[in-house]
C-alpha cells in the first residue's frame, strides 16, 4: 500500500475541466403494471476523469438504480446523462458494472471464461491475451485455483470476487460498481479495496462506488455524494481524497465520518418517529 | 349386443346409398316391428375401411361397410376365431383409372413420369385394380409393373390435384362420385375401367359383421338383411328419391342431377348379390396378400345369402 | 496487470471542488411513492392494435398468395373462405360442430393437466418417478394419436371416450416435461426457502414449485392446447365420429370428401380463430394475472 | 411483537464458557480441495440401471394386458410384438424404413431449429416481432398437419419435400414457444450483464440469451422431436409416400390395412426404441455437457 | 437501546446444561460431477439455548455451508449435528433461515404475503393472527409502505430486509442468518441490528449469525468462532458478550476487534505469499 502516493505526483497538464459524467437533474422511475415508483428525484452531479465518486445513501434510495441509468440500462424520465458529452443512449462496455446481484456471472461459463467474456465479447482483446489477463486478475481476487469451475461451485463472495475481476479486466473508462464488496469478509474486502486503489493508482481510470458503509466511502472514495431516502435526492457532496486505510484511526477521518454518521442520522429520527411500535 | 339393439358403421360416398336410405326411412326398426322386435339402431361415420375393422374388432360396433378389399383382408385374418364374413354386398360398381396426361391410351403409355393415386399404395381395392390389369396387360407375374408409380393419397386430395392440373399426379383410380366428377372435365379421360378388367360387373362394397354377431342376435339379423333388400328396392323403383334420401342424409348440397345421372348409369347397380369377389379373393391369395383360400364365394358370406346367383 | 494495459494516462487527478450540502425538497408530487399510471399510459400498454395488424397482413399474405397461385381447388383466396365461413355458421351449424369439438378437447385437456401434475410432482419428489416419467415420455410422447386410436377403441369402445384417451396422450407428455423442466430450474434458495418452512409434498409442489416453476408451465400448457387441437382434428378426420354429433375434423373431412375446399379453410380458419381467442384472451389473462405481475418473465 | 409471541421464556442466559484457540490442521488429503470421485461413486451414478427397470416393468405390464385382453387382431402381446419385430428387421427392411424416416425427419428438425432461432431473436428484439411470433404461433400451433399437406403438395410437390413443409410446421411453433418463454424468463441482472459487454443483436441472442435459456430450449427440443415423429407417421400413415421409399409411418399403415396388428406394434416400438436412444443418448449428453454441468438445474 | 440491559436479569434457574445445538466433528463437501469439493473439515461448536453463536471467517470458508448444515440442507459427510438433542435429518421451520441469496423470497407473493408465507405454511398462526404479525414485522423493517408490492420491485437491501422480516415473524428456536445486513447501508444495518438485540432480549430465542464484519460479530454476538480459511477449521471461540453500539470505541472492544484481526491476518500474510505477483 505504499505504492499509493499518489498526490506527489499529480500530473495537472491532464487536468480536463469537461467532466467526465455529468448526471444533470436525473429523475427515476420504475413504471409497472399498477404503479410508477420514483426512485431518484432531480439528483445532480459530475464525476471528473479520475475520480473515485462514491453514491452514499440508505437501503432503498435509488442507488442502484442511479447506477443502472448510468450504465444505460434504465432511461430517465427528466434530466440528461452524459458521459465523455455524449447523451448515454445505451449499455456498453466502457462503463463496466459490478451488480449488486450474485446472479450476474453466466453459469454456463467457467470463472476464467467468465472474466475472458467481455473482453473479447467486446474486441478488446485476442483470445490468447484475454486468458492471460483473465488469469493476471483472477490472481488478484485470489481465485487462482477456482478459476476452471463453474459459478454455481462458488459462495456468494466468490462470486462477488468473480465479477470484480470481469470489470477490472476490462479496465473502462469508468467503473460502475454496486456494493462490489458488501459479501466479503473484512479481511477480504480490505485486500480488494487495496488492490482497486492500487489499480486505480496504476492507470487512473475513473470509478463510480455505491457503498453503504460510511467507512468504506472514505477510504475508497475521493468524493461522496451523499443521498436522501426515498426517493433519492442529493443532500450533500464532501471530499474525502487522501484517507486510506492508515488514515482510519486519525482525527479528520472520523470527523468527516461523523459528519456524514450526523446527515444519515438526521433522517433516521424522522424516520423512527414515523414508524409504527 | 343383446337382441334388439344394432350398431352400423357406414361411410361418405354413394356407394353406401343402400345404408343411407336404411337409416332415413328406418326401415330396420320396421322390418323389426315386423317380427316383434324393438330395435335399437345406432348409426357411426368412420372415414375408411381399415377404421371400420379396428372398429368392429373392438366390438364398438356390430356391421361395418367398406370395399372388397377390407372385407377379404379380415376375413383371411379371423377365420378360425372370430369368422368376420360378409352379409351382403351393397352395390357393383366400376372404378376408372383416370388420366390427365394425354398420350396415355393403356396402361403401357405410362412413363416414369407420370404419378397415379391411389388411396393406398398396394393394398385396397384400387391398388389390386391395377395390379389385376397391369398382369393383364405385362403378363402373367408382373402384376407389379406399375407399383412404382404410384402415390398414396385421399380420393379428395387426388381429385383436386388431378383437376387443377397443377401437381404430379397424372393418374388416379378412385371411385364413384369422384371419377365422375373428375370425366366432367374434357382434359381427363378414363383408361380403363375396373369392369374390363373383371370382365363384367363386380362388388364395390360389403357390409359384414362377425359370426358371434348373427348366432346371438339371429331376429335383428334377419330384419337387417330384410331391411336391406327393400333398400335396394327402394333405389332401384325410384332413383330420383333416392337422390334425395342421399342428399337429405349427407347435408352437402352436391348436385342433384349428377347424383341422379350417376344412378342412372347402367354400370352401378345396387343389389345385394356379389359379384365377382371369387376373382378378387384369388388374385389376392395368388400374390400372397391372403393366407386361405375361399373354395367359393360362398365361403366370404353368411348362408342367407348362399341362395343367391353371385360370384 | 501486464500485456495489454491502456496506454498509461499519465498521474491525472481530478479538479478539487468545493463541498456542499442541500436542503431536499419537500416531499410533493413525489412523494407519494407510488402515483397510478394516467389512463393514456394504460392504454399504451394495450397491444391488440399490433397484434391486429399482424392479422391482416397474414390476412393479405394469404389473399395474395391464392390468387396469384390461382388454384381455388387445393388454396381458396381469404376472401372465398371468409364468404364460407359466413356460409357455414349460418347454414351447416359450424359453430355448434366447433363447440362438439371443444368440449371434448376441453375435457381432455383438464384430465392431462391434472394427470400431469401428479406424475412430475411424483417425479420430482422421488429418484424413481424421475426415471418413469423421464422414460415413459420418452416412449410415448414420438407415438402418433393415430396409431393409439385402436387401442383406445379396444378399451374404450367408439366416441369420446377413445377420443378423450387420445387427446390425454397429446397433451400429457408435452405438459409434463415442461412441467418437469420448469420443477428442476427453481433456483436452489428458493427450493430451500420452502422446505425450510416445512413444506414437504404435495404441499412443497402445490405452493412452492409449481408457481416457481409457472412460466414453463405455461409454456406447457400452450403448447399442449395447441397439440390437443391437432390431435382432435386428425382423429377426427381419420376416424369420423359417431352418430350425429360430428365435430370440426369432422366438418373438415366431409367437405373435403366433397371438394368444398373452401369450407374446408373455413373449418381451419375456425381452429386458428379459436386458437387466437384462447391465447390472446386466456393465456393472457393468466400471464398478465401471474408471471408478469410477479416480475417472473419481461 | 404483540399478538401470538411465544409464552416468554424467561431471563435465560447461557453458560459462560472458556475461550480457545487452535492451530489449525496441516493440509492433509483434505487440502487438495478438489478430490476427484472414487469409481464406486461414479458408478452410483448411472441411471440405466432404473431406466432399464422402468423399461421391464412396461413391457411386463403389456404382456399381462394384452393377455388378459386376449384379442391378437387388436392388441398383441410384447413377446408377439418382438417377434414380428424381429422377423420385420430381417425380412422386410424394417431398418432401412425406419432410416428412410429418421433421414427426413432430422432434415425437417434441423430446419425447424434454424427457423425457431431466427423467429424467436427477431421477436426478442422487436415489440412487433414479439407480436408477429405470439399472433403466428396462437394461429397455426393448433392446425394439424394433414390440414396442411393438400397446401404442401401444391407448393412443394409430392414426397420428402412436402413431408419436411409439415415437419418444420410440427416442429417450429412448439419449439419458438419454448425458445421465447425461455428468453423472456433470463434474469434481468443477466441480461444487462451482456448488453453491458457490449453484445448486442444476433451476437446478444447467441452468446448470452440462447446459454440463459438452455434449459427451456431443450425442453423445446425435445417436445418438438418428439412432435416431428408424431407428424411424420401420421403423414405417412394418411398420405404415404412415392412408392418406392416407404419409410416407417408406411410401413405401419401397410401392415394395418392388411391387419397384420403385430407387425404395426413392430413398427411402433421401433419408434419408441428410437425415441429412447435419441432421450437416453442424445439429450442426455447435451443436459449432462449443459444446463446440468453449469448447475442450471438440479 | 438503553432497554438493552440483560445481565442484570438473568434466570440462572433455566440455565441449560444441554447445549441447544450440537456440531461435532462436521465436515461438509459438495459433490459434483467430477469434483469433491470440501468446504468445511470438522468443525466442531456448540450453541446454548439463547446464544447470539456467530460465524466469522473468510470468503469461502464454508460458513454458508455450516449454516445450511445446521438448517438441515446439507447433509455432513463426517461429525454429526444435534439440535436438542436429536439429529438434523431435514429442514424444518424451528430454524428459520435468511440465505445470503437476494432471490430467496416467492416471487409471486407481496411483502406481506412472503411474510406471511411460513407462518401459515407452517400452521404457526391463523391467516388473521399472521397477517398482523406480518405487518409488525413489516414496520420494524421499515417496509410499511412497500407491504403490498411484488419482490422483484425491491432493491437488494430491501429483499434483505424482507427476508429478516420473514424469519423473526416465526420466531424459531434457533434463528439461522446468513450475513443477513450486508446488503444494508450502515444506518439501516445498525437499526436492524439494534431490533434484533431488542426482540433478543424480549424472547431470548437463539441465533447462529454469519458476519464478515469483526464489528458486527462484537455487536451482535455473545461468542464468536472463528474460521480458517478454505476448507474452513475452527480456529478459536471467543466470547463477546457485552459489546454494544455504545461499547464499539471502548478499549475493550478495540482489544477484541485487534484480536481476532491479528487472527485473520496471521491468514492474510500466508495467503499473500502464495499468490502469483
Ligand atoms: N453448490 C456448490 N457446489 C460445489 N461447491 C460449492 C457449492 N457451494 C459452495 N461450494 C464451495 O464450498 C466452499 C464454501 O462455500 P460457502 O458458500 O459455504 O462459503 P462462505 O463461507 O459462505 O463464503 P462467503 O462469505 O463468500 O459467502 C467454497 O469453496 C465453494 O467453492
Ligand atoms: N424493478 C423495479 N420495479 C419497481 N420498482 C423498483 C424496481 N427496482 C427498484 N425499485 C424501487 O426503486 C427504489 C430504489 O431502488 P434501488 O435498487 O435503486 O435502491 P438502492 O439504493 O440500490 O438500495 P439498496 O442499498 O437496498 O440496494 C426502491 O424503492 C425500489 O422499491
Ligand atoms: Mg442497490
Ligand atoms: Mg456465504
Amino acid at each position: 500500500m505504499n505504492a499509493f502516493t499518489y498526490p506527489d505526483t499529480v500530473d495537472t497538464a491532464n487536468l480536463s475541466e469537461r467532466p467526465l459524467l455529468d448526471v444533470s437533474g436525473v429523475t427515476l422511475q420504475y413504471k409497472t403494471r399498477r404503479h410508477l415508483v420514483t426512485a431518484t428525484y432531480r439528483v445532480d452531479f459530475q464525476v471528473f476523469q479520475a475520480e473515485r465518486y462514491v453514491l452514499l445513501g440508505p437501503s432503498g434510495c435509488g442507488k442502484s438504480s442511479l447506477l443502472k441509468a448510468v450504465g444505460g440500462f434504465l432511461a430517465p424520465v427528466e434530466g440528461a446523462i452524459r458521459l465523455n458529452g455524449r447523451a448515454v443512449t445505451g449499455p456498453g462496455p466502457d462503463r463496466m458494472m459490478v451488480f449488486q446481484e450474485f446472479d450476474q456471472l453466466p453459469p454456463w461459463k467457467t470463472v476464467k471464461q467468465n472474466v475472458m467474456f467481455p473482453l473479447l465479447a467486446s474486441g478488446k482483446a485476442s483470445r490468447r491475451e484475454a486468458e492471460e489477463k483473465a488469469l493476471d486478475c483472477i490472481a488478484r481476487v485470489n481465485l487462482s485455483k477456482f478459476a476452471d469451475v463453474h459459478p454455481h461451485m462458488l459462495s456468494g463472495g466468490m462470486k462477488q470476487r468473480v465479477a470484480i475481476a470481469r470489470a477490472m479486466a476490462m479496465e473502462p473508462d469508468i467503473l460502475l460498481m454496486d456494493e462490489p464488496f458488501a459479501a466479503l469478509d473484512a479481511l477480504t474486502r480490505r485486500k480488494m479495496q487495496e488492490e482497486l486503489l492500487q489499480l486505480w493508482d496504476d492507470l487512473r481510470f475513473t470509478v463510480l462506488f455505491v457503498t453503504h458503509s460510511i467507512e468504506e466511502a472514505l477510504v475508497v472514495g475521493s468524493r461522496i455524494l451523499v443521498l436522501s431516502p426515498h426517493p433519492g435526492q442529493v443532500k450533500a457532496e464532501l471530499n474525502c481524497d487522501g484517507y486510506d486505510h492508515f488514515a482510519v484511526g486519525s482525527p479528520a477521518f472520523q470527523d468527516t465520518a461523523q459528519r456524514i454518521h450526523t446527515m444519515l442520522f438526521a433522517d433516521e429520527v424522522e424516520t423512527v418517529k414515523g414508524l409504527p411500535s | 349386443a343383446a337382441e334388439g339393439r344394432i350398431r352400423i358403421a357406414e361411410q361418405y360416398g354413394l356407394g353406401y346409398l343402400p345404408l343411407h336410405v336404411l337409416r332415413h326411412q328406418k326401415l330396420i326398426e320396421k322390418h323389426g316391428k315386423a317380427l316383434g322386435l324393438d330395435i335399437s339402431v345406432e348409426w357411426v361415420q368412420l372415414s375408411g375401411g381399415a377404421a371400420m375393422n379396428d372398429a368392429l374388432l373392438s366390438d364398438s360396433i356390430d356391421l361395418g361397410s367398406a370395399g372388397v378389399g377390407p372385407l377379404l383382408t379380415i376375413w383371411d385374418r379371423t377365420k378360425g376365431n372370430a369368422n368376420v364374413k360378409a352379409i351382403a354386398a351393397l352395390n357393383s360398381m366400376p372404378l376408372f383409372l383416370t388420366t390427365t396426361n394425354p398420350t396415355v391410351k393403356t396402361l403401357k403409355n405410362f412413363t416414369d413420369k407420370d404419378k397415379i393415386a391411389l388411396p393406398a399404395v398396394k393394398v385396397g381395392v384400387q391398388a389390386r385394380v391395377l395390379q389385376m390389369a397391369v398382369e393383364k396387360e405385362f403378363g402373367e407375374g408382373k402384376f407389379d409393373a406399375l407399383d412404382k408409380l404410384t402415390v398414396s393419397l385421399p380420393h379428395p386430395d387426388a381429385t383436386a390435384a388431378l383437376l387443377s392440373g397443377s401437381s404430379e399426379i397424372t393418374g388416379h383410380i378412385s371411385g364413384p362420385p369422384f371419377q365422375y366428377q373428375q370425366l366432367r372435365d374434357p382434359k381427363i379421360h378414363k383408361v380403363f375401367s375396373s369392369y374390363d378388367v373383371l370382365g363384367g360387373p363386380h362388388t364395390f362394397n360389403l357390409i359384414w359383421a362377425k359370426e358371434a354377431f348373427r348366432t346371438k342376435n339371429p331376429k335383428t339379423y334377419q330384419a337387417f338383411l330384410g331391411a336391406l333388400r327393400e333398400a335396394m328396392d327402394v333405389i332401384n323403383a325410384d332413383h330420383s328419391a333416392a337422390a334425395d334420401i342421399y342428399l337429405a342424409q349427407n347435408r352437402g348440397d352436391l348436385d342433384k342431377a349428377f347424383v341422379i345421372s350417376i344412378l342412372d348409369d347402367p354400370d352401378n347397380q345396387f343389389t345385394v348379390a356379389p359379384a365377382r369377389v371369387g376373382a378378387f379373393a384369388d388374385f389376392m391369395h395368388k400374390v400372397g396378400a391372403m393366407k386361405n383360400k375361399p373354395a367359393s364365394w360362398k365361403d366370404l358370406f353368411f348362408e342367407d345369402l348362399h341362395g343367391e346367383t353371385g360370384s | 496487470m501486464t500485456g495489454l494495459s491502456l496506454a498509461p494516462r499519465g498521474r491525472r487527478a481530478p479538479p478539487v471542488r468545493p463541498e456542499y450540502e442541500r436542503t431536499v425538497a419537500t416531499t410533493g408530487p413525489i412523494g407519494d411513492v407510488a402515483r397510478p399510471l394516467s389512463p393514456w399510459e394504460r392504454i399504451g400498454n394495450i397491444t391488440a392494435l399490433r397484434r391486429f395488424a399482424v392479422l391482416a397482413a397474414v390476412a393479405l399474405l394469404w389473399q395474395i398468395a391464392a390468387t396469384w397461385q390461382n388454384n381455388p381447388l387445393m388454396f381458396p383466396t381469404f376472401a372465398a373462405t371468409v364468404a364460407a365461413l359466413w356460409e357455414a355458421i349460418w347454414r351447416e351449424n359450424l359453430l355448434s360442430m366447433a363447440w362438439v369439438s371443444l368440449s371434448v378437447l376441453l375435457k381432455g385437456y383438464a384430465i392431462a393437466v391434472v394427470l400431469a401434475v401428479l406424475l412430475t410432482s411424483f417425479a420430482v419428489s422421488t429418484r424413481i418417478g424421475n426415471d418413469v416419467l423421464s422414460t415413459l415420455t420418452s416412449m410415448f410422447n414420438p407415438l402418433p394419436a393415430i396409431a393409439l386410436l385402436p387401442i383406445a377403441m379396444l378399451w374404450f369402445g367408439l366416441g369420446a371416450v377413445s377420443l378423450t384417451f387420445v387427446l390425454v396422450h397429446a397433451v400429457l407428455w408435452p405438459l409434463a416435461l415442461n412441467t418437469h423442466a420448469g420443477f428442476t430450474s427453481v433456483s436452489e434458495t428458493l427450493r430451500m426457502a420452502g422446505r425450510n418452512y416445512g413444506l414437504s409434498g404435495i404441499r412443497y409442489v402445490v405452493t412452492l414449485l409449481i408457481p416457481a416453476a409457472f412460466p414453463a408451465i405455461l409454456t406447457g400448457l400452450k403448447v399442449g392446447w395447441a397439440f390437443a387441437w391437432r390431435t382432435l382434428i386428425a382423429a377426427e378426420l381419420v376416424f369420423g365420429v359417431s352418430s350425429g354429433k360430428g365435430g370440426l375434423g369432422w366438418f373438415i373431412f366431409q367437405n373435403r370428401n366433397e371438394l368444398y375446399i373452401d369450407k374446408v379453410f373455413a373449418g381451419l380458419v375456425t381452429v386458428i380463430l379459436i386458437g387466437l381467442v384462447v391465447e390472446n384472451v386466456v393465456f393472457r389473462w393468466i400471464e398478465t394475472h401471474t408471471v408478469r405481475k410477479w416480475g417472473m418473465v419481461r
